[in-house]
């Protein structure tokens, strides 16, 4: 057991799985020789070299679209792509292959890859270092997403992930690479994918987040309790396939629900995760599920003033508990 | 041999050690294709495939106007390139990501009649899909085929990909890939070749250039109208090859399969041929292409071409084509008659191979699989006029491309 | 005053618009001599000449980010991508581009363009000339999407799209193209963007639906209808911005929603107006807001059966209703 | 005059018609670019660009260690080219879609080191985007510069949309773009490339090869080595310049642009610059590039080389380059404490220009735009840690790349 940050646990879980399967390879813009720009790859291409540790050209398409090609030739690769906001050139390769080609073949052919990549904001990245991409993906079937929000998680879902024999988006919340950190086991742990997790028990309020809202549900929650409001957060970490079970059994519980999410509020992940608990929950519901989450400006802007306007924090996220706790 | 070089690269004129266990020959001279190493058993074979995969093509467009398939997207004017191309490549070792055309791609590559046939009825046996998807998206893992989809040229980067593993595995395959010439202005293919020649993968890419990309002609479609130019941008040969020649679309496969072999990287091939049909069966190309012209591109039909010059060179004798020709007649029969007689998918299979597992929260819809009673499934969903809207049966466009 | 199809008004409104002013072009893959693979543009290569219909190669995201700059130098493009399924490689050009240019450059920049596409399934265009991709782009703030239902609107729309500043996402039924007729009057009307229409009025269950959905849903109230429930349709035409008002309006009255859509349900653009609508008209809810929508594979499968089984259709829908109705 | 021209285009070589008021020269002999009918002044000017751009610049960094700006994404070693093609074009006419490091570019295509300054403190006066952006994403409608994005390469696209708005609108103009060599390897410049040249639009296509992509090195980013010779591929111009010889550089663009603005087509210039600085101020180049080669690699500054050319011309006398030298001074120094009073942005404006009209479904978050009692705004969100995961308030990563 150590203490280890987001990134070192990331880091970690790629070394090791690439060491237990050298058919896992990486791939991806400035991955080698600079550990990608925020060195989560650090020290992998001076470990497993040239072949297994790929510098791409800067090209996303191609990077998704050889992955796919190396999945089906027996590797396992895992691409990183620099920032989420750069994950759209590959989107056509992503959604009419990398998703469909097991349906699409009648289970002949898959693509067992991950896609590493960076997101999120409150970093000064303004409109294309911060985005939150996973709506996009979600809604695809043959996809699955992932956003781990703990180093165990991380670690743990990303060994599930490599070793997972279909497609799967592994967003990283970028703000929390150094700023989060904790206990990671030593041993060859796994933490299985579709699962989500109750990381504050609470009678009152659901709050449902994922990534670095998980963590402000959190501190949320805290504050809430000195007012003697009990709420149960629910950390999603699989966006899809969704713990359907999980969520509705905390709102069935707790008769009200708040969805937090970092992206654009309309049509985001949440909204689907709204619906879904308002339709099936609606019996035991005691106030309207409400949803908190980022304005619907194309993307987080960059002078400080306004990115403080844009990103969901704790204050903002107590501030919709207690109206929803009122209700 | 028909064949000119535009090479850039040095090491592309350099005779390429040959992996594949066909003998080379020691000169041009000799009887047709033994400069190759190819035997007159293996002509005879490229012969029935072009034969073979122009009469299954023939019957795809019979079954389609006697109502029996809806939709057909043909190979005509492509076979002789197809053919001679895939024979360069090693069955059942080496991998082909073939596009819509490709049927005598697939069909030289292990697929049979059946699968091909299937294919176009969309049958639950079907390989490529299991009826999932429209004619012409071919695929068989058995085959080391991958699975064609619609968007054109994702599938370069696939090849590369796999060009990618079989360099990092040391297996010593190539991985080789088609579209036609409009295809080939996707970025994809730009950032595919770029990768593919930075790493000297074991790839390569053919072009089947037939001049147009459904309505639009070659001059619209590529600037500087050749595909086999933009080799030399990545430092890899590229060459331009009459597609409706069958060895000499061989020898260009056959040169650039040894030079991915032996490690030199990747090469490009431009097959000049010529779309003998519309582009589908929903395309009507006489409002874009003239009468003469149609007329003048009959000449450049691989078929009837491949066949004189195997009778001149006294290959194909009429005892031969006579049982190649009834051996292709009694497959086309066997295929057709096969299909026909297929079961359609089950709809309780609608929603296997989403994914590896069936996740408990991915849950069917609300009626299920038409095999319970939560809701009816409609038979045919033929909705009747609504508020002075009618929405015919028979929407489908009549002009729907591929 | 005249019967048109669905096709024959959009073809109308293309010839009309550019008339009226020259900067309005057209461009797309085979959109010239053959006047597209559905016939859309039939004729206008012959009347407009090869500067103002422009066959473009068969490549989107040029298409899309050729139109981007050729809007930024006065010209009033629309774009057609031949299947909506082929939308996805201009994904980069229309959301990191079309969609934020204006709020990037602080107004000094914009792109107005408009983006037409046949999408939709029951064709037997199987997973790849089948698709619903609305969902993609109602979820960026900066675009606008349109889905229009009739011949009348779908004219009244377009002219409203080609003269508006922004880049509007202009996707057409292609099931509708030949089988849906109706009145289109002779003159120079418009039909404004983000307003949706009550096409059935009724007071115990709400529908809310577009495109060929909004014709299911019809046929669907009248026939439960018969069986006494009075169902009240609504019709969004413009999915973004939404026409949040006469949504909730219509809800408050019925206090039930059931929500169409033809797309994958998970994540679809039907989960945020469900959202919408739980989290707005809670208190006026008597039953869960409930989704139909397609099943969660990837894309609509070709065989008959299998597509049978995937298209939402006026049964599904009524059935429904009736459980909706009876709750 | 360092220019190797690989022209695959016959009409590129013969004298372009120019449309600018520049006077051509007759002859080669003469004073320093008289050949290339540019004036004394001319080169002063051009030589207080280079030099104003390098100055601001360094500013810029001194601004970053100093804690004033977070991030810098920096134009050493390119400013030679980008002022040597902007210079060539007609200002307040012609379109130019830039990049990240194109602060010479702007500034002589009409932006001010103020105008460079408030984008770097993302003032709500900053013309580029009111603070919205990151530093480098400059632009500006009054002078024809297109807004800066993030994704490389998507400008590409837009700049050959405008020119083919200025085709069919007639209005003389030409478009021109630029970016870095591993940027060029996008989709979207192949695609563009291709219909540029079909159309044969008045479009000028600059690559900016500095060897990197951040850490990447030109031989695992661009197959070949070359982008010129892609040019070829597409049947249009394609030129090497030494990007550190500014009127190398300059001569190659007029060229370029004669040839568009003359309906003959686009061109492709690659002009090989160096990058004095890490990618930006998140990099240490130091882990990729050795330190001789960052030794060896200031020898091609082309601030010192193109003062040394214009001191031995005669043309860059003590007193100019005095003269020239406090304006800088005062420019930089204005540009900063103009930029350093400016406010920030208001908050209640961060949904305005969403669309062009406010939508009234297009409703601001639950907590306003901080002026109301819907929810505090807090100051600045540095929260403590949460359960024994503290999320630090400098969370911003170490490494941020651009
Ligand atoms: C990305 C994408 N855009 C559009 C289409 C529709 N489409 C299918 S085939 C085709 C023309 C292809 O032309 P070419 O590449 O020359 O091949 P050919 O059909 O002539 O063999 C088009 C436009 C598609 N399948 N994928
Ligand atoms: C689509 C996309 N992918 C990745 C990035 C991150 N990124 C920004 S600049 C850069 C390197 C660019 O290299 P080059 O084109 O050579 O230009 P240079 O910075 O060297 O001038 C990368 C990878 C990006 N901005 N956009
Ligand atoms: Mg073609
Ligand atoms: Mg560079």
């Amino acid at each position: 057991m150590a203490i280890k940050t987001f990134i070192e646990a990331i880091r970690d879980g790629i070394r090791e799985e690439m060491t237990r399967d050298e058919n896992v390879i990486l791939l991806g813009e400035d991955v080698g020789k600079k550990g990608g720009v925020f060195l989560a790859t650090d020290g992998l291409w001076a470990e497993f070299g040239d072949d297994r540790v790929i510098d791409t050209p800067l090209t996303e398409s191609q990077i998704i679209g050889t992955s796919i090609g190396a999945a089906i030739g027996g590797l396992r690769p895992i691409a990183e792509i620099q920032f989420a906001d750069f994950i759209h050139p590959a989107f056509n390769q992503l959604v009419s292959e990398a998703a469909r080609l097991r349906y699409r073949s009648n289970n002949g052919y898959s693509a067992p890859m991950v896609v590493r990549a960076p997101y999120g904001g409150g970093v000064h990245g303004a409109l294309y270092h911060s985005q939150s991409v996973e709506a996009f993906y979600t809604h695809v079937p043959g996809l699955k997403v992932v956003i781990p929000s703990t180093p165990y998680d991380a670690k743990g879902l990303l060994r599930s992930c490599i070793r997972d024999d279909d497609p799967v988006l592994f967003f990283e919340h970028k703000k929390m690479y150094r700023s989060v950190r904790g206990d990671v086991p030593d041993g060859e742990y796994t933490v299985p994918l579709g699962k989500a997790q109750v990381t504050h028990p609470g009678s009152q309020v659901t709050v449902i987040a994922y990534g670095l809202m998980a963590h402000y549900a959190l501190e949320a929650a805290d504050r809430v309790a000195e007012d003697g409001i009990s709420v149960e957060v629910v950390d999603l970490r699989t966006l899809r396939p969704l713990d359907k079970e999980t969520v509705l059994d905390s709102v069935r519980k707790t008769g009200k629900c708040l969805v937090v999410y970092e992206d654009n509020r309309f049509g985001g992940y949440g909204a689907e995760v709204a619906a879904t608990v308002a339709e099936e929950a609606f019996d035991y519901l005691d106030g309207p599920v409400t949803r908190i989450a980022g304005p619907d400006v194309p993307g987080v802007p960059y002078n400080h003033v306004l990115e403080d306007w844009f990103m969901v924090n704790p204050e903002k996220i107590v501030a919709g508990i207690r109206k929803l706790a009122a209700y | 041999m028909a064949v000119s070089e535009r090479s850039a690269a040095s090491g592309s004129k350099k005779p390429a050690a040959s992996a594949s266990k066909k003998p080379l020959a020691a000169s041009s001279k000799g009887p047709l294709g033994a400069d190759l190493g190819l035997t007159t058993e293996d002509l005879l074979e490229m012969y029935r495939l072009v034969a073979l995969a122009r009469a299954v093509d023939e019957r795809m467009w019979i079954l389609n106007r006697a109502g029996r398939i809806p939709f057909v997207i043909s190979g005509q004017g492509h076979e002789g390139a197809q053919v001679g191309v895939a024979w360069a490549l090693e069955k059942g070792k080496d991998w082909v990501a073939p596009f819509y055309r490709s049927i005598a791609t697939c069909l030289t590559f292990g697929m049979s009649p059946r699968d091909i046939m299937t294919a176009q009825y969309a049958t639950a046996s079907d390989p490529s899909s299991g009826g999932r998807q429209m004619p012409g998206h071919y695929g068989s893992h058995e085959h080391n085929i991958v699975s064609v989809s619609s968007p054109v040229a994702t599938q370069l980067l696939h090849a590369v990909g796999l060009a990618l593993a079989a360099k990092i595995r040391k297996t010593g395959q190539v991985a080789l890939t088609m579209m036609g010439e409009g295809s080939s202005n996707q970025g994809d293919v730009h950032e595919g070749l770029n990768f593919a020649a930075i790493h000297k993968l074991p790839f390569v890419f053919v072009v089947e250039n037939n001049g147009y990309a459904i309505s639009v002609p070659l001059a619209r479609q590529v600037a500087g109208s050749s595909v086999a130019l933009r080799a030399a941008g990545y430092g890899i040969p590229g060459v331009t090859v009459d597609g409706s020649d069958v060895l000499a679309c061989y020898a260009a496969a056959r040169t650039a399969i040894a030079r991915a072999r032996a490690g030199e990287g990747p090469s490009l091939i431009e097959c000049k041929v010529t779309r003998l049909t519309g582009h589908s069966s929903d395309d009507q190309q006489t409002k874009y292409r003239s009468a003469e012209e149609l007329l003048a591109d009959k000449s450049l039909d691989p078929v009837p071409k491949f066949r004189a010059q195997l009778v001149k060179a006294g290959i194909l004798t009429s005892e031969a084509e006579e049982r190649i020709g009834a051996a292709i007649k009694a497959a086309v029969h066997d295929a057709t008659e096969f299909a026909e007689a297929q079961p359609d998918p089950d709809p309780s299979t609608a929603m296997k191979w989403v994914y590896a597992e069936d996740w408990p929260s991915e849950t069917p819809p609300p009626w299920g699989f038409g095999d319970d009673d939560v809701a009816p499934v409609a038979d045919a969903v033929d909705p009747s006029p609504a508020d002075g809207v009618p929405v015919a049966a028979d929407g489908a466009p009549a002009e729907a491309g591929h």
